[in-house]
């Protein structure tokens, strides 16, 4: 298991890294000088110039690589442009609010996700099946941003059953929970569809091995033979899928952050997009990308944990 | 000796008319895929004779009909501009459409090969392209298009780069898994063992065997390729104004939300309806052809 | 006469473990026999004894780490692609699985004629197609059928066919019984004893079961963790067994007659892994009439009357192993 | 005294291209304290048969007639639950794949005190009972096992295992599919030899099947020759084997390698195929594919009386004094 983990954590440092590589490279390809974009049309060649210095963007490219790739793993990201702030400390605000509702996302999305899966695989072929079979698929189709605006319409404008703007009272847990309840729905709905649809299927699956044919031949009960020797096997592949799907939950987070006019990374990010504000945008990528890697390496740690046939694996 | 005479068509490969109809008759019997089918032909239909369907010009701005509500003159309203909201969701379709399959099919190329090389290549090349797929899909979606939009500006290229860079890694994955297996398979040997060639392998024996379940998964892609050009187009990353498209509209309709529902509706309705049909349709595709891969992507 | 396949003190070496343990296993051990035109020679083994692996081997599909391999007398391990391609030609190979041995998506006719066109020999497909197929005992309707619409032994005529397209001098066969019931089992025996007297093949037969052998193969050995613990004589050995674990072999697959089943000798352990091969003589561990000496000493090869036996103590015609007397 | 009791038992299954008839009338007994060996090719219906005894048919399979006694019960008769309680405790089984058979994430200590979940003894003495007949199958360490995972077993141990377990709750009768078929020949010779100890030991009927007419020959007292879902012959394995009475039965006799102690060049062969069961033909299920047929194969065939206990499924077959 040990030995697991360290390989995981050695390939989640490689990756991170060669994201980094990509990152930069893609920064450095893409046409346009990011001075020039930061301060806009009316800047002088002599404010350009100093911009450029200052962002180190005179030195020669290996160097400046460097410079971002030791820098972002000491967790310097470079100062913002605007109040010139470092960047890591303005993400690091915004981040508990993004990872508050992605956290209410994936609490809709197991909490309704995988006992709907469950049943539809017990009552195989039912109505209730092909119901929550149809659902999920039409949840999972459709965009969060679109759930999001509709959401929005429906029960804060028509309705005005929940507050439609903001994160709300700082302190007042109450009043921050109500205002989670409509951004978490939109960013976590398709995935109640895509792990009621999982565990479904990959019960399926392992209600068809020999081993639950053998349990059955010895008269073990259903639930016993449902909950601990079919569902402890048939949970794994969801939670590498959860892994997974914190990446597609970080962008809806971006939609439902800036549709509820939440704060939060996306939010963040999108902000400095309008005002040019580029080391912050590389920033805060960056910080979602490690942000995502080390939840997939938690993912993977936490299916090791718990299927014996990967944790003795050396 | 002639390529010609070494390899006629095999009777496999060849498609008949006949089994296309047949196909398609298989999708309606399900309700799900007949519901499915019908939706998309609708959107290709309204987004191919837009020109005929209403008469109205999708850019031309008529202050005097600004914030109009839905009518039989307005199916869907008018907008901010006066512009006829029917008539820029006819021609948004066009924009979805044609980047949805304009970088499928670009992503798909790009994947089959990659993925081909990856499953049947050295063991070091295979390693490094896996880093390589698991590092780009790293970044969410949205963030590596606010970060590749923040230098090159906004544009449809942008949008067929995004989806490209999305599409890409998985697809390549699943042709490099299925490659694998195959490469173990005794029909895979047997080949070795009479001599032919990797290229010949991986054309003969490989590809017929992994690109139909990668088309049926690729066609179930196409709604989350339209969710993200109307995404990106949302948050004014994607097509330019005064073009037309889904996400614009939805982006309009927004700013107004509480005066204009109907902008933001009909900016949504389109995404919703084509998502949902061709998702229906590409599950009824899956189960009619490939049970196996139920449950799967 | 000389050999035409001459196999010399071939190993095959596998790396196996995790990356910081990383060790070299041996998954055939040195191993030397030759096939004469015309022989059909049988490598009889359990899973693990490297029987599959050795014939890989031979056929230049896994790379070997010592001995040589020989064809007509010309060297062919170590070739590359390109220049086995032509030995490709006259040496061919039959798979374990019937059907998964057959391209999926390819039609029986496609299938026998791929040897062609890997090739590049310009014939008449269809005029070979039915050749073949009727060479085998199938008919031309069979040639637009799919591997999935075959049943077991039809597909193993199809693979049998696409083995004998470019007229080989040798065919390597593994397991060509596996997976087919009893009653097609002889179907396909008949057939490759028949196609080999027509076509004047040499056969190398891969197998675990020694009945099969026994109609077939003119000369056999016996492998057990990629070693030959016997060679020779079909008849020879089925009729006295040397190596007590040729004996073993024989007799777990007794005849189905209620009056005569009770000569089984039961093999008590496991395999070993081929990570820990026992010291001395590898099967010691589970031998029936292992010695002190046995567990000390690895026993050299003896040559006795045309056999090549590895074994410390041969076997005397109708020897009973020392523990089952003593039990009823 | 007879444990088990199959009366004309049919089994369908509903398909798409029509009903498919995969048992037809199928009879015999497991009588008390003997082995019963059911031979026969792929599609003789075999695993149909086993599904059937213990109430696990497909969700398309049913039941159309006959039935299966056993203890005072028709389990063709009996709810889910009553077949539940019967299951493990009164009939065990043994599947054909070591790999498979047992649950990967459950450990060997928990999957056998689940077994005993209906025994009210407490968690110890559970785990005393599985300890005592692991030691049975000559598990090393048996105490220690109990916490070990299926996979950190290789497979003749796993297969012990699994035949551990369903002699656990010392059961009137153990079904045996193929119990040794994925074992290599030599493993198969101790697997079956250690079956036959355990099988007096505690007294129990088996139900043996297999499709190695040698290791049957070797274990069972009786023997059941099944072919497309009939049973053409069955009596005790000396009668069956040494007087084959249907052209089947004997025909397969003949095919078996082993059978032949000399070096032949032609092995005997049956030609043809398995009948399509959707399209059952009303005479002799075999009469296609055997070269005695005659015009009387033409009628529906009933079982015939060759000796005391020996009854074969032709109309050809002559009753032996």
């Amino acid at each position: 298991m040990f030995s697991y983990a360290l390989k995981r954590l050695g390939l989640s440092v490689a990756i991170v890294s060669l994201a980094m590589l990509l990152l930069f490279s893609m920064i450095y390809l893409v046409p346009g000088d990011p001075a020039a974009v930061a301060l806009g049309p009316r800047a002088t060649d002599a404010m350009r110039e100093a911009l450029r210095i200052k962002m180190g963007l005179d030195q020669p490219v290996w160097v400046q690589f460097w410079n971002f790739f030791t820098g972002a793993w000491t967790g310097d990201l470079g100062r913002e442009v605007l109040s010139d702030r470092p960047v890591a400390q303005v993400v690091m605000e915004q981040l508990p609010y993004t990872l508050a509702l992605i956290a209410g996302g994936i609490s809709w999305s197991v909490a309704i996700g995988i006992p709907l899966g469950c049943w539809a695989a017990v009552k195989r072929g039912s109505w209730a099946d092909r119901i929550v079979g149809v659902l999920s698929v039409a949840v999972i189709a459709v965009p969060s941003f679109v759930i999001a605006i509709y959401a929005l319409l429906v029960f804060a404008v028509s309705l005005r059953w929940l507050p439609a703007i903001g994160a709300g009272e700082p302190g007042d847990l109450g009043d921050q929970l109500t205002h989670l309840i409509l951004p978490s729905l939109a960013v976590g709905l398709g995935w109640i569809g895509y792990i009621a649809r999982m565990v479904r299927a990959s019960m399926l699956e392992v209600l068809e091995a020999q081993h639950i044919r053998t349990a059955r031949a010895f008269g073990l009960p259903e639930n016993l033979i449902t909950f601990r020797y079919a569902l402890t096997i048939a949970i794994l592949p969801t939670v590498t899928l959860l892994g997974v799907g914190i990446g597609q939950m970080l962008s809806s987070a971006v939609f439902a952050e800036i549709v509820f006019a939440r704060p939060g990374v996306g939010k963040l990010v999108y902000d400095a997009i309008l005002t040019r504000n580029y080391p912050l945008v590389t920033g805060a990528v960056l910080v979602t990308t490690v942000l995502f890697v080390l939840i997939n390496l938690l993912a993977d740690l936490i299916v090791g944990a718990l299927d014996p046939r990967v944790r003795s694996r050396l | 000796m002639s390529e010609a005479v070494s390899n006629p068509p095999s009777m496999a490969q060849r498609l008949r008319l006949g089994d296309i109809w047949k196909a398609t008759r298989r999708v309606l019997r399900e309700p799900l895929g007949a519901f499915g089918l019908i939706l998309v032909l609708v959107m290709i239909g309204g987004a191919v004779f837009a020109d005929w369907l209403t008469a109205y010009e999708p850019n031309k701005i008529s202050p005097r009909d600004r914030f109009q509500g839905p009518s039989l003159d307005h199916l869907l309203g008018t907008d901010h501009l006066g512009r006829d909201l029917f008539t820029r969701v006819l021609h948004g379709g066009r924009i979805a459409l044609w980047v949805a399959l304009f970088s499928t099919a670009i992503s798909l190329s790009i994947g089959i090969v990659l993925g081909l090389i990856a499953g049947y290549g050295p063991r070091w090349l295979d390693n490094l392209m896996l880093l390589l797929f698991d590092s780009i899909k790293s970044f969410p979606t949205v963030m590596l298009a606010l970060a590749l939009v923040t230098l090159a500006g906004p544009s449809l290229t942008a949008v067929v780069i995004v989806v490209v860079l999305v599409n890409v890694p998985g697809y390549a994955r699943i042709i490099r898994t299925q490659t694998l297996a195959l490469k173990e398979s005794e029909f895979v040997t047997a080949a070795q063992s009479m001599g032919a060639s990797s290229a010949r392998i991986l054309r003969v024996h490989v590809m017929p065997n992994v690109i139909g379940p990668l088309l049926i998964l690729a066609s179930m892609d196409i709604p989350v390729v339209i969710a993200i050009e109307a995404g990106m187009s949302f948050l004014g990353l994607g097509v330019r104004p005064p073009t037309p498209s889904w996400g614009a509209i939805l982006n309009d309709g927004f700013t107004a939300i509480r005066d204009t529902p109907w902008i933001a509706i009909a900016g949504g309705l389109p995404i919703i309806l084509t998502t949902l049909g061709f998702t229906f349709l590409g599950e009824t595709l899956r189960d009619v052809f490939d049970p196996r891969l139920k449950g799967r992507g | 006469m000389t050999a035409l396949l001459e196999v010399r003190d071939l190993e095959v070496t596998f790396r196996v473990g995790p990356m910081l343990s990383r060790r070299d296993i041996k998954g055939v051990a040195g191993v030397s026999f030759d096939v004469s035109p015309g022989e059909t020679f049988a490598l009889v083994g359990e899973s693990g004894s490297g029987k599959t692996t050795l014939a890989r081997a031979i056929n230049g599909l896994q790379g070997i780490s010592a001995g040589s391999v020989s064809f007509d007398g010309q060297r062919i391990d170590g070739l590359s692609t390109g220049a086995m391609k032509p030995m490709r030609k006259v040496m061919s190979m039959m798979f374990q699985d019937p059907v998964g041995s057959l391209s999926p998506r390819m039609t029986v006719g496609d299938l026998v004629t791929e040897p062609f066109r890997i090739h590049g020999v310009s014939v008449d497909f269809r005029a070979e197609t039915e050749r073949l197929l009727n060479l085998v005992g199938l008919n031309e309707t069979f040639a637009d059928r799919f591997p999935h619409q075959l049943s077991g032994g039809q597909a193993r005529r199809v693979g049998v066919a696409r083995a004998i397209a470019l007229n080989p001098r040798l065919i390597i066969a593994d397991e060509p019984t596996a997976g087919l019931d009893v009653s097609v089992q002889g179907e396909v025996l008949n057939l490759l004893n028949d196609l080999r007297e027509r076509l004047g093949l040499a056969m190398v037969i891969i197998t675990h079961n020694l009945h099969v052998v026994h109609h077939i193969a003119d000369r056999m050995a016996v492998m057990y963790l990629g070693r030959f613990v016997e060679t020779g004589d079909c008849e020879q050995i089925f009729d006295a067994p040397a190596h007590p674990y040729t004996a073993a072999l024989l007799s777990a697959n007794p005849e189905p007659d209620p009056d005569k089943a009770r000569n089984r000798i039961s093999l008590p352990a496991e395999v070993p892994s081929l990570l820990a091969r026992p010291k001395g003589c590898e099967f010691h561990t589970r031998c029936p009439w292992a010695s002190d000496r046995c567990s000390r000493d690895a026993p050299p090869v003896v040559d006795k009357d045309a056999r090549k036996i590895a074994c410390h103590y041969p076997l005397q015609p109708g020897a009973r192993p020392p523990v089952a007397e003593a039990t009823p | 005294m007879t444990v088990l009791s199959i009366t004309d038992l049919n089994v369908f299954f509903s398909t798409e291209g029509g009903d498919l008839h995969a048992l037809r009338d199928v009879s015999f007994d497991v009588p008390e304290r003997r082995i019963v060996g059911i031979v026969g090719e792929s599609g003789c219906g075999k695993s149909t048969l086993i599904n059937a005894i213990l109430g696990l048919l497909a969700d398309n399979g049913r039941v159309g007639g006959g039935g299966i006694h056993f203890e005072g019960h028709d389990l063709t008769r009996l709810g889910p639950k009553e077949m539940q309680a019967l299951r493990g405790p009164r009939i065990a089984t043994v599947f054909q794949d070591p790999m498979g058979a047992l649950n990967p994430v459950v450990s060997v200590g928990a999957q056998m005190r689940n077994i005993q979940y209906r025994s009210g003894l407490s968690r110890s003495e559970k785990d005393a009972k599985s300890v005592a007949i692991l030691q049975k199958v000559r598990i090393p360490d048996a105490g220690a096992a109990l916490a070990r995972y299926p996979h950190e077993f290789s497979g003749g141990m796993k297969q012990r295992i699994a035949i551990a377990m369903a002699l656990l709750m010392e059961p009137a009768l153990l079904i045996a599919d193929e119990p040794t078929t994925a074992l290599d020949a030599t493993l198969e010779v101790a697997t079956i030899e250690l079956l036959k100890e355990l099988q007096q030991d505690i007294g129990c009927s088996v139900l043996f099947i297999s499709h190695h007419l040698g290791v049957i020959a070797e274990l069972c007292d009786d023997v059941v020759v099944m072919y497309a879902g009939e049973v053409v012959e069955r009596g005790t394995t000396r009668q069956v084997f040494n007087n084959p009475g249907h052209p089947y039965a004997a025909r397969l006799l003949e095919c078996d390698p082993a059978r032949q102690s000399e070096r032949v060049r032609l092995l005997p062969t049956i030609p043809g195929e398995i009948p399509d069961l959707r399209h059952r033909p009303e005479g002799c299920i075999f009469a296609p594919r055997c070269d005695r047929r005659a015009p009387a194969c033409e009628a529906r065939q009933s079982e015939l009386p060759l000796q005391t206990g020996h009854m074969a499924r032709c109309a050809l077959a002559e009753a032996r004094s």
